[in-house]
């Protein structure tokens, strides 16, 4: 019998869960990321971790410049829309603050490993990286033949990271998740980690289903957690838009080692923890 | 800017968009690609589909997305399905005719780099990756790409290849396994390249208004094929301009509101 | 650029687009099986079908007993909560009115199929088949191994019919198709099929987005049929509700080779098409 | 029916429920099965979740669905996913604490039939099929069996191996790649089964009221195995069999005003 849903701080959450040498994967795609917990792991000085990510996104930047990462699985390192994620850059181009193990795929490689983890299979199999040299630098990518046409296919290794960290809107009573809008991966990334932790805008106590939503049983979570505006520079459908403004900025923030190590001290070491 | 002068952005954006054929499938990534694409959908292609790699089908945003995945997306789309379904079911299912995508080298095959500048393992540059592109440029029907030209993006060689076009020419795409034709047209600052059909090479084919061959070829880091009838660029209709701008400026006005 | 879904009467749809010998599946997981376009298909006399289902229900029992099918693949043959499928019985026991070749799957392969034909990938992996011995009888089931761990995994081909049919509540006036409540297979049926057909209760000017609900853009459809009431024996969610007493009724009416054809001629083949 | 009879039904509804734990996760079939884990979510269980093949979790029917996939199913649900979605991800992913079966044919080592009797080829009776029974015994954590007692049911040997129990016993099951324990409990109308620890074959472990071993041997067609020390299920509890007769009185009535 899976445990319920445990209603817990994030502060509790993030010490109960994520553990120094984890593989975590914090989802949210574009939409719902989850910049509380990240910075709830920073906090609490977690280091040795595998990072696993579609796109990385400012979170993992401030993560990786943190020196919390050891590895990072990831398809897309780009800050959207505005250009480089410079601490991932400065991580992999001089080892600041430490090196950083890459293993990069495509996006649609990357859903599929997701995909394939929550299905409890080893590898996913796709039409993929025909003709990429990614094939030469990533020993995860292999080819597969198709047993009854003999068709050569891509396969990549299944996503089972210890721990998944999702933002959503709501939780009701019973623990259960609503995620409304853009979707994502976060059904696969809970489904295919041994823990889950969601943090949400709100509790309510009925979900009122809106268009485009999907709903995670609580039996699947290990924890909710109230954190209201827990996504925020990235945006919540219903609750708050992405601050545009501030990903150009961190642009600006991030490009310096200084500037950047001054930012988070004042911005996410000093800030409290979310009650 | 009075309306019968444009910039290279407006008119790439312009040519872009002419490349699109009302009722296209067309998986759309942010910048330029989402310009063309809504500037198609708000003047000659009313029933452009356009799916955003977050999961968004047939959405049809007011102003501009700035991310891939924002909300406006979602709430203005026909249906929103999760991201493995949008690369598994739609585009590797191959239910996409164009796909769009830029990068930071291309080389004379239309192979395309968005990885590293240098070696992989101690890269000089390190750029944001895959992402989507290898997959759209192996299943979308056909590929479009949109970049400016010069000679550090027209590159005789890359440093890695991410992305495939027409590998290394000839037929060798063909013998791939890629389902789609690959890119069918480079729009850049300058004008537009097209594979030739035999040998694969990208071929300048068409002139932007004020654009001449020997800038061209300064801008391409390989000797640059160049078509024997060269086309010009129409100039923007004023039309297009128009809503070009407004979309524009809907979008800006959207934007610095928004937090 | 795909065509847009046509409005075509139903007796247009499948003449224009199910063809002798083709291979037809007609979706819906005990909700919404489209009922109404399997008598048509029977009314215009096709032949040497190859019809797909997960579970045959009593539209492929009479489609088999009028003699449309050539062959069946499928993973659930019985009549649900009542027993036996009493004409594919017949047809695979005693081969009336035709012998019936067989594909017998398991439902976790069947609709890993489906899925696999709709992400265009020529086969399926799934943990499966373990021990039984429908991997003698059944060629198409084959094992492949992990090209990571070694391990060893059952696969199926993908299913890619010629034709899908479905039901659906509505469509509204782009041509657009909503399914809410269980969605079965059906989007993956659209997708698998080279043509698509589905048949709504009614068309709307805009889609009122109940909890549970999916689209199907018009685009991926070839035509939508206006069949009020057309899942009838089974149901519409929000529009009708299953009649179980028929159901009970079939096993005695088809126990019967001629209480069956009588049946048919009387309530299927005299009746109007829809128009 | 006095609160203090009960028929054979009732009495394996009520066995099967007993044994569910609350906060399982059960994979449940139409018809006992349904009966059993609505039986456990209405007494002892409350936080039973329940799963339905149709893509249905977490689901609290008011009355027994008559099919997999009922109106009702969906209405009650926690959430609704697609046929895929729900073998791929819940039970092939490891969610699934408790799956019930039934069959035509079972043996000894809680092997199970539902293909057909005789050859496959040529067969005598052509029974439905596999449906989701051989990913469910694979899968689930454990499985347990509901079937009644007689000796063309409970056979020497299969005409077909549909289903995998412990296989040929012993260490076979695990050897082969199944995730689950297999069926830990077979409840007939006579008594209980269980495996033997070692060999795996199923062991008569507890007799219903007023049944005899003898009559357990009678209606099995192997050599029954019979554990030293038998318990004999007691009787429903004046509550459980209200409760159940309350939800199968509501069912009745809710199907016969369906149509």
């Amino acid at each position: 019998m899976p445990a319920r849903a445990e209603r817990l701080t994030l502060a509790q959450a993030v010490s109960r869960y994520v553990k120094d040498g984890d593989t975590v994967a914090l989802e949210g795609f574009t939409h719902l990321i989850p910049f509380a917990a990240g910075h709830e792991v920073i906090r609490q000085g977690r280091r040795d971790l595998t990072l696993v990510r579609m796109t990385p996104d400012l979170i993992y930047d401030q993560m990786i410049g943190m020196g919390c990462a050891r590895k990072l699985i990831f398809s897309w390192g780009g800050n959207p829309g505005v250009g480089s994620l410079h601490r991932f850059r400065d991580a992999v181009e001089n080892g600041w603050p430490r090196p950083l193990e890459i293993e990069e795929h495509s996006h649609a490689a990357m859903a599929a490993a997701y995909a394939a983890g929550a299905s409890d299979l080893p590898f996913a199999v796709l039409r993929g990286y025909i003709g990429s040299e990614l094939i030469k630098h990533n020993a995860h990518i292999k080819e597969i033949a198709c047993p009854f046409s003999g068709e050569r296919l891509a396969a990549v290794p299944a996503l089972r990271p210890d721990v998944a960290i999702v933002h959503a809107q709501q939780a009701n009573r019973a623990g259960d998740v609503l995620i409304s809008g853009i979707a994502g991966v976060q059904k696969e990334a809970i489904l295919c980690a041994s823990q889950a932790i969601a943090t949400v805008e709100e509790f309510v106590d009925e979900f009122a289903h809106p268009p485009h939503s999907i709903v995670i049983p609580n039996w699947v979570l290990s924890a909710v957690c109230l954190v209201p505006g827990g996504a925020k520079p990235s945006y919540a459908h219903g609750y708050y838009q992405r601050d545009n403004a501030f990903y150009i900025e961190w642009d600006k923030i991030s490009r310096d080692r200084d500037r950047f190590s001054a930012w988070m001290e004042e911005n996410v070491m000093k800030a409290p923890a979310h009650a | 800017m009075p309306d019968t002068e444009f910039t290279n952005d407006e008119l790439m954006a312009v040519e872009a968009a002419r490349c699109l054929r009302d009722g296209d499938v067309c998986f759309v990534g942010i910048g330029l690609p989402s310009t063309a694409a809504n500037l198609a959908r708000l003047t000659h292609a009313p029933n452009l589909v356009l799916i955003y790699e977050s999961g968004t089908i047939g959405t049809k945003p007011h102003v501009l997305p700035l991310s891939i995945g924002d909300g406006e997306l979602a709430e203005t789309a026909d249906a929103v399905v999760s991201v493995p379904e949008i690369f598994a079911y739609w585009l590797q299912g191959g239910r996409v005719d164009v796909g769009f995508l830029g990068a930071a080298q291309l080389d004379r095959y239309g192979n395309l780099n968005t990885t590293v500048i240098g070696s992989y393992e101690k890269p000089r540059t390190r750029l944001p990756g895959a992402g989507g592109a290898p997959e759209i440029a192996a299943s979308a029907k056909e590929v479009l790409l949109i970049l400016k030209q010069d000679p550090r993006t027209f590159v005789e060689r890359l440093d890695f290849l991410t992305t495939p076009g027409y590998l290394s020419g000839g037929d060798s795409r063909a013998r791939s396994g890629a389902k789609g034709a690959g890119p069918v047209r480079v729009i850049t600052d300058l004008g537009v390249l097209e594979p030739d059909p035999q040998t694969k090479e990208l071929t300048l084919t068409q002139l932007h208004p004020g654009v001449d061959v020997d800038r061209v070829r300064a801008a391409t880091g390989w000797p640059l094929k160049v078509a024997e009838q060269l086309r010009v660029t129409p100039a923007p209709q004023a039309e297009i301009l128009r809503v070009l701008r407004d979309l524009k400026a809907r979008t800006a006005a959207a934007h610095a509101s928004s937090n």
